[in-house]
C-alpha cells in the first residue's frame, strides 16, 4: 500500500507519531476492511504475530533504571466550553469502535457463554495499544499527553462493542495508567516494559470486596507492616477482571496505621488462592475471585508511599471508567433498539408509532447523553488538574440509576425477543447493572 | 370488614409451598440455571406431590391450573365467612405461588402438570375434554414471530378437513413446550374475521405435524423451556378444538381473552415471590454491614440502604395487597379485570426494580453467582414481559378507566 | 318526612345508634340535597344551629368524675382477607364523601387562598360528629367501636373533597382520639365532654418542628421537670393546624430523663405564642407555629405517663392519617383528570386516546390503590392490636413518593390549563406534598 | 478539545447576573409571589441597566433577545477560539438566565422588554420592524383555549382587508400580556391550509380590538402577569405581519417554529436556575441537621438525605450540560433542534423533582412560606409545562430519532 508521506508526516505530528505506529503496525484494524481510504494510510502492512504463551515464566525485572517517575504532560487547557474532542482523540476512538464492532461484538455472545474472552481477540487487543495509552512516550507510551478524556472515549468505543469484552481488554491497561501515574522510578523500570512490548500480561487493578455497601475507603483487606519495611497482605478481592490468569495486580489495602493504599502485587508472590468468580454481566472479563493469605510484599510493593490522595484519584479515576463503559453500552442499546423499534410492527404500524415506545426511546437518548457528558466533565476536570471526586461521583450515580434503567428498558422494548439470547439486549441488561457494582479495575 | 392480613386459613398451605420452596426450590435453582435445557428430575416427585395435595384439598390448587377454577363471575368453591366475604382458590394460588417462586420461578414455570395449557383447558374444556386431558401436562402456544403482543395479527391457520382441523404456521415462546403432553395453540379458522376467528386447540406433543424448531437461550428462567415450534399440515381430531367452533364475533375472543384475566394475578404473585426473596437475602446482607431498619425513624433521616430498603418494601407491599385483591375479587364473583391488570403492572415492575437495585446494594455479592441475587434479577425481568407486558397492562387499565375501545386506545 | 321504622331500627343496632342520631341531628347533610331516597331516612328535620363564639371564656373542667378511663372497644377479627367496609364503615364514608364534594369542594378555592376554613364550614363539620368517631359511647361517642380503619376511611372522604379543610376538620378529632386512646379518667372527663358537645373547641396535635429531617423520635421541644411533679414546656411547633384560634394543644415533648411524651397544653397557660405560618399547601387548615417559652404545665398535662409505646403508636396512627388524607385528594385527581383527557382535544382526536396520557393516567390509578390498600392494611392491623409501625412506615413512603408524583402527574395532564386556578389539580400539587412533610396533626 | 467548564470570559457576565439575582430578585421574590398581579417596578431600573449592558455588550445579551440571534445554522457572532469552537451568545445566555432565575423566575419572566414576543422579532422581523419595535416589550400570544400544544389548530384568523390585517380569535397563557407594548399574535391566513397559513403579528398593546379578559391566578412564577384575550376586528398595518405573507405549505410554519428551538434551552435554563437555588438552600439545611456529604464515599454507603442529595445533583449536572450542549451548538451553528428538546426535556422534569424532593427532605422550612422552596417547587412545574410540555419534548426528539413526522408519531 502506498503511503502519501507528506499526509502521514503532517498527521504524525498532530496526533503523537508513536500512536499512530501502534496502529500501523496493528494486524488487527488491516483486517477489518473498514477504513475509508483517507485513512487507511494509517495502517501499514499486515504483520504476523506469532507468540507463545510466556506468562507462565514471566519475571517483572527492571532492564534499565530511571533517574526519576516519568509523567506523561497534560494538554493545556483552552478556557472555552468545548465538546469537540482533539483529532487524536477522535481517530483514536473511531479506531476503537471500529475493532469493538467489528470484532467484540461478533465475539461477545460466546464470550459471555465461556466466561472467557478468546485469547486471539485480546492478542489484537493488546496490539491496538490500548496499555500504552496512559504511558509517557519516554516508556515507550502510545500518546503524547495524558488524557483521562482519551481513555474515556476508547473506553465507552470499546463498550459499545461490548462491556465484557472491553473489560477483559482495559484491566491490563488499569495497571500501566496507575504506574505511569503514581508509579515511582523503580516501580515504572521494573513493569512498564511489559505493557509497552509485544506480550501484554494479564494484569489488572483489585479493588473490590465481597460484601453488600462496599466502601473502597473502608477497606478489609489489610497490609499490616512487617520488619524491613515490608508488608503482609491479606483479604479477599471480588470481581477482578481476567483473575485467574493474571500475572500482576495492584490490589487496594487498607495500610495499618496509614489509610487505604495501592499495592503492587505479583501472581508469583505465593500465598495468593484464585478462583473464578462468574457474575450476572461482563462475564467475557472472566472476573474471579482473590483471596490473599499473608502474602509477603516488599517495601517496593507499595505506590506513591499510601499518600491519600493518590488512592482517591485512583478511586475516582476508576468510577469514571465504569460510567465511560455504561455510555458505551448504553449507546449500543440506543442504535439496536432504533431499528428494532422502526421495523417491528404490530397492530398494523411499526411499534414506533406508539407514544410509549417512542418515549422509551427518548427517554433513553435523554439520559445516555446526559451521562454522557456528565462523564466528560468529570474526565475533563481530571485532565486540568481540578478536582473532580464530585463530578465522578455524579457520573457514577447516573450510571447506577440510569444505565440500570436504559439496560432494563431495552429488553423491555423487544418484548419477549429482548430475554432470549438472539439479541444482544439481554447481555445489556446484565452487563449495564456493573456500573452501579463495580469498583477499580480499570482507570482513566 | 376490612382485613389486609393473609387468613389463618391459608397458613399450612403458606407453610407447606414455603417448604417446598426451601427444599426443593432453592437447592436446585443455580443447578439449572446453569444447566439450561436439563429437564429438572427433581419436580417428578413434587408434581406428584402437588397432585396428591391438590386432589386432598391440602393446597387449594397452589398450581396454575386451580387458578382458573373460578374467578370472573364464576362460582367460587369456598364458602363465605361470616362477614360474607370468601377466601378462595385465587387467593390461596397467588399466596403458594408466590411462596414458591420465592423458592424459584423458572423450576415453577415447569412444574409437570401445571402449564398454561392445563389452565386454558381448566378455564373452557367441556367435559369430555376434561377426562380426555386429565392428568396431562399442557403447554401453551399464543405468540408468533411477526405478532407478538398482538393476539388478533395470529397467522397460524386452522382448517377443518373432514373430522380434523389442519394446523399450519409457527409458534414461538412456548413454555415447557418441549417437555409438556400438550400443546394448546392458538390458531385462526379464518384469518379476514380477525380476533372472533381465533380458536384454541390442543395438540399433543408427539404429533409428526409439530416440529421443534429450537429451544431459547434466555436471559432467566433458565430451568424452564421455551420452545419454538412449527406447525405443517398439523392435523388434530376436531374434538380437540376448546370452546365453541362457530366464528361469533366478539364472544369467541373474549373466551379465549378470559385466560388472562386469570393468569395476571398469578403472573404478579411470581413477581411477588422474587422480590420477597430478593428483599429477604438483601436485608439479611445489610444486616452484615450493619444497617439497621427503623420503622419509626423517617426513612429521609436514616441511612440510604434503609430509606432504600424502605422504599422497595413499600413498593412490594402495594404490589402484593393488589395482587391479593384481584385474586380476593375474583373468589368473591367481582369482575377484575382492572384489578388483575393493575396488579400484574405494578407487581412485574417493581419486582425487577427491587432485583435490580438489591444487586446494587449487595455489591459483588448482589453481582456474583455465589449468591442467587443475580440470577433473580434475570429472572425477574420475564415477568414484566410475559402474559402481557408492562406496557399491555398499562393499555389495559386506560381503557377500562378511559372507557376507551381498543381502536381508540391502540 | 315519614320514616319505615323497621328499617330505621334494623339499621340502627347494625351500623351504631348514637352515629345514626348525630347525622340525623346535622342540618349539613340534610341541606346536601344528595341522598337518594333509600338513605334519606337516615336524615332527620333540619336543626338551626346558633351559636356564640365561645372559644374566648371557655375553661376546661371535669363535670362528672370517672372511676376509670373508658376505652372503646374493638371489633374482633373475622380472619379471612376482605375488603369490604363495614355497613357502618360504608354509611359513614359515603355521608361524609357526600359532605366533602358538596361543601368542601366548592369553599376550597377562596380558604386556600385566606389560608382560612369557612367558619359555618367548620361548625357543620363539627355536626358531622367527626370528633365523636374516636369517643367511647359511654362519653358520649358516637360509634360503638373503636377502628382506625373507620377513621381512614372518613379521612379519605373528607379530603376527596378538599385536603386543607379536611385537616381543619379532622384537627380536633385528633385530640379527642388521642384523649380517648390515652387519656387517663381524670384528663378524659375534664376534656372529652368539649368534643361531644355542640361547640366543638379548636384543637390541634402538634408534634412537627420546624427543621429539616425532622424526626419525631428526636424532639427539640423539651419538657423539664419542675417541683411538685409539674413540667416546663420549652420549644418550637411548626405547621399545626388551627393554630391561632386553638384552644387546646396536646404537644410531643422530650420530657426530660424519659423519651418523647404527649402533654396536653390549654391556649390559656401563657407563655404560648402564636403566628399564622401558612405553607405550600393545606392552608385552609390556617396552620400556625406554636412557640412555647417556659409553659408551666400540671402533672396532670402528662398523657399515658410517657409511656414510649403510646407516643410510637400516636406517631404511627398520625402517618396512616396523612396516607389516607393523600388517598383521597390522590382519588379527586383521578376523577378529575379522567374526564378532561376524554373531553380535551388536540390534534383531531381525544388526548386519551395518546399512549403517553392514558398510561399517566393508568400509573395513577395503581398508586393510588396501592397506596390506599397499604393505608388500609395498617389501620387494619392497629384495630387487630397487631404491630403496624412497618405497615404505617410504608403507607408513609409510598404516600410520600406517589402523591407527589399523582399531584405533578394531575397538573401535566392539564398542561398550562394545570397551571392556573380555575382548575383545582394546582391546589391537589401542593396539598399532596404534604404526605411526606407532615407528622402528627392528625390521628386514625 | 473537550471541556465543559464555564468558560473563563463569562465569568464577569454570570457573576453580575448573580448579584442581580441576589439583590434585586431575591429580596423581592415572596413579596410579589404573594401581590399577584402588581407590577415589579424594581424591575424598571434592572430592565435599563441590562438595557445598557446589553448596549456595551457586557452582558453577551442575558435576557431572551439575545438568545436567539444566532443558533440554528445562523452565523454565530464571537469569534472563535484557537481550538475553532466559539463561545458565544446562545451559551452566555442559558449562563446568564439561569443564573438569574436562581434569584425568582416569575420576576425574570416579566422583565421589561425581554418578552417572547422580543425573541420572534429578533428572530424574523426585518429591518424595517426591528428598527419600528426597538426599545418596545413585546409579548407572544400563540395558545388558544382548545389548542394547547397544538399549533395546527389554532382558530384565531387574520384577513387582509386593504392595508390592514383584521384578527379574530381568543388567546390565553399570554406571559406579560398586560404589560407588554406589543403583542405577537399567532393567526390563520387560511384555515383550511394547517400550518403553512399560521403567521404572526405584531399587536400594539392598545389596539382597541385586543381586549384583556382577565389575568390568571396561578401556581407559581406569579410575579409575572399571564393575561387572556379576545381579539374582536383588531386591525393591525400589513406591514405588521412578521415574515414572508405568503402561505408556502413546509416552509411557513418552519420560521414561526424555530423560535422554539431557540427558546427551548432558555427556559431549561431557567429551570436550572430554580433547581440549583433548592439545591444549594436544602445543603445548608441538611448540613444544619447534622448531613455531611461526602462524594468519596457510595452515595449508598452515606445517609440517605446526602445520596438523595447526591442523586438529584446528578440529574441536575445532566440536565445543566445538556442545556449547555445545546447552546454551544447554536453557537457553533450545529443543528440543534434533537439536543435543545433533550435539555428541556430533562431540565422541566428534573427542575419539578428537585424542587419538590427538597421540600420534602426541608420539612416544614421546605413547606412553609417562611422559606422560598416551597415557592420554587410551585415555579418549577411551569418550565415542565411551557415553552412545549415534556410530552412535546418528547415527541420531537422521537421523531428525530425514529425519522418520524409528525403524522406517523402523534
Amino acid at each position: 500500500m502506498s503511503r502519501p508521506p507528506q499526509t502521514l508526516s503532517d498527521r504524525s505530528m498532530a496526533i503523537g507519531l508513536r500512536a499512530l505506529n501502534r496502529f500501523a503496525g496493528s494486524s488487527v484494524v488491516d483486517r477489518l476492511g473498514l477504513r475509508d481510504p483517507a485513512e487507511r494510510f494509517l495502517y501499514g502492512a499486515s504483520k504476523t504475530t506469532v507468540r507463545t504463551a510466556a506468562s507462565a515464566g514471566r519475571t517483572f525485572a527492571a532492564a534499565q533504571k530511571l533517574a526519576k517517575p516519568v509523567r506523561q504532560p497534560t494538554i493545556p487547557p483552552t478556557g472555552l466550553f468545548d465538546l469537540t474532542p482533539t483529532d487524536e482523540q477522535r481517530m483514536l476512538s473511531e479506531s476503537v469502535r471500529d475493532f469493538a464492532l467489528a470484532r467484540l461484538r461478533p465475539a461477545a455472545l460466546e464470550a459471555d457463554a465461556a466466561c472467557q474472552a478468546p485469547p486471539e481477540l485480546l492478542t489484537q487487543s493488546d496490539d491496538l495499544g490500548l496499555t500504552m495509552i496512559g504511558v509517557p512516550e519516554e516508556l515507550g507510551g502510545a500518546v503524547s499527553e495524558r488524557s483521562s478524556v482519551t481513555a474515556v472515549l476508547m473506553s465507552e468505543a470499546l463498550a459499545q462493542g461490548d462491556m465484557g469484552l472491553a473489560v477483559a481488554c482495559l484491566a491490563p491497561a488499569a495497571v500501566s495508567t496507575a504506574l505511569s501515574l503514581w508509579g515511582d522510578e523503580d516501580q515504572q523500570a521494573t513493569y512498564l516494559p511489559e505493557f509497552v512490548g509485544e506480550q501484554i500480561p494479564a494484569a489488572s487493578l483489585a479493588v473490590l470486596e465481597p460484601r453488600a455497601l462496599f466502601d473502597p475507603f473502608r477497606l478489609e483487606t489489610r497490609a499490616r507492616r512487617s520488619g524491613g519495611g515490608r508488608y503482609v497482605l491479606s483479604g479477599v478481592k471480588s470481581l477482578v477482571p481476567r483473575a485467574v490468569d493474571g500475572e500482576l495486580f495492584i490490589v487496594a489495602a487498607e495500610l495499618e496505621g496509614s489509610g487505604p493504599a495501592l499495592f503492587i502485587v505479583e501472581r508469583s508472590a505465593g500465598s495468593i488462592s484464585v478462583e473464578p468468580e462468574p457474575a450476572m454481566g461482563i462475564r467475557a472479563a472472566a472476573t474471579g475471585r482473590l483471596v490473599f493469605s499473608d502474602v509477603e510484599l516488599p517495601p517496593s510493593a507499595l505506590i506513591a508511599a499510601g499518600r491519600p490522595e493518590v488512592y482517591a484519584e485512583c478511586i475516582q479515576l476508576g468510577r469514571i471508567a465504569w460510567s465511560a463503559l455504561a455510555v458505551g453500552t448504553g449507546q449500543a442499546v440506543l442504535d439496536y433498539v432504533i431499528p428494532y423499534v422502526k421495523d417491528r410492527t404490530a397492530f398494523g404500524e411499526p411499534i414506533a408509532n406508539r407514544q410509549a415506545v417512542a418515549f422509551a426511546v427518548s427517554n433513553i437518548a435523554i439520559e445516555l447523553d446526559g451521562l454522557r457528558l456528565t462523564t466528560y466533565r468529570a474526565a475533563s476536570r481530571a485532565d486540568q488538574g481540578k478536582r473532580f471526586a464530585r463530578e465522578a461521583a455524579l457520573a457514577r450515580r447516573l450510571a447506577s440509576e440510569h444505565a440500570m434503567a436504559i439496560g432494563s428498558e431495552g429488553v423491555q422494548l423487544l418484548g419477549g425477543h429482548g430475554y432470549v439470547k438472539e439479541h444482544p439486549v439481554e447481555r445489556w441488561y446484565r452487563d449495564l447493572r456493573a456500573a452501579g457494582v463495580m469498583e477499580g479495575a480499570l482507570l482513566v | 370488614m376490612i382485613n389486609l392480613e393473609v387468613p389463618k386459613k391459608f397458613a399450612v398451605l403458606v407453610s407447606q409451598a414455603h417448604q417446598m420452596a426451601v427444599e426443593v426450590m432453592r437447592p436446585n435453582s443455580r443447578k439449572y440455571d446453569r444447566a439450561e435445557h436439563t429437564y429438572p428430575k427433581e419436580l417428578d416427585m413434587l408434581a406428584a406431590l402437588i397432585k396428591g395435595m391438590n386432589e386432598s384439598g391440602a393446597l387449594g390448587g397452589a398450581g396454575a391450573t386451580g387458578a382458573t377454577r373460578s374467578g370472573n363471575g364464576t362460582a367460587p368453591s369456598s364458602s363465605p365467612g361470616r362477614s360474607g366475604t370468601r377466601n378462595g382458590s385465587n387467593l390461596a394460588n397467588v399466596l403458594s405461588i408466590a411462596e414458591v417462586c420465592w423458592g424459584d420461578v423458572g423450576l415453577l414455570l415447569t412444574m409437570p402438570g401445571q402449564g398454561l395449557g392445563n389452565a386454558a383447558i381448566a378455564a373452557v374444556a367441556n367435559e369430555e375434554q376434561m377426562k380426555r386431558f386429565a392428568g396431562k401436562w399442557a403447554a401453551m402456544a399464543i405468540t408468533e414471530p411477526e405478532a407478538g403482543s398482538d393476539s388478533a395479527a395470529i397467522r397460524t391457520t386452522a382448517k377443518l378437513e373432514g373430522d380434523e382441523y389442519v394446523l399450519d404456521g409457527e409458534k414461538i415462546f412456548v413454555t415447557s413446550g418441549d417437555r409438556a403432553d400438550l400443546i394448546v395453540v392458538w390458531a385462526s379458522l379464518d384469518r379476514s374475521q380477525g380476533r372472533a376467528a381465533i380458536k384454541s386447540f390442543v395438540v399433543e406433543r408427539n404429533n409428526p405435524g409439530l416440529k421443534l424448531d429450537r429451544l431459547e437461550h434466555k436471559l432467566g428462567i433458565r430451568a424452564s423451556d421455551t420452545a419454538n415450534f412449527v406447525l405443517s399440515d398439523c392435523r388434530v381430531p376436531r374434538e380437540n378444538l376448546l370452546g365453541s367452533p362457530e366464528i361469533e364475533p366478539k364472544q369467541g375472543f373474549a373466551g379465549v381473552m378470559q385466560t388472562f384475566d386469570n393468569t395476571r394475578p398469578l403472573v404478579a404473585a411470581m413477581a411477588l415471590g422474587v422480590a420477597r426473596a430478593c428483599l429477604e437475602e438483601t436485608r439479611d446482607r445489610l444486616t452484615e454491614a450493619g444497617v439497621s431498619i427503623d420503622y419509626d425513624a423517617p426513612a429521609l433521616s436514616q441511612s440510604a440502604a434503609a430509606a432504600e430498603f424502605i422504599t422497595m418494601e413499600a413498593d412490594y407491599e402495594a404490589a402484593r395487597l393488589l395482587t391479593l385483591q384481584a385474586a380476593w375479587m375474583a373468589d368473591n364473583g367481582k369482575p377484575n379485570s382492572l384489578q388483575a391488570s393493575m396488579a400484574k403492572a405494578k407487581a412485574g415492575r417493581v419486582g425487577t426494580d427491587i432485583a435490580l437495585r438489591c444487586v446494587a446494594l449487595c455489591g459483588s455479592v448482589g453481582y456474583g453467582e455465589g449468591e442467587l441475587l443475580e440470577k433473580w434479577a434475570r429472572d425477574a425481568k420475564i415477568l414484566d414481559i410475559f402474559e402481557g407486558t408492562q406496557q399491555i397492562q398499562l393499555l389495559v387499565v386506560a381503557r377500562l378507566l378511559l372507557g376507551k375501545s381498543s381502536s381508540e386506545l391502540k
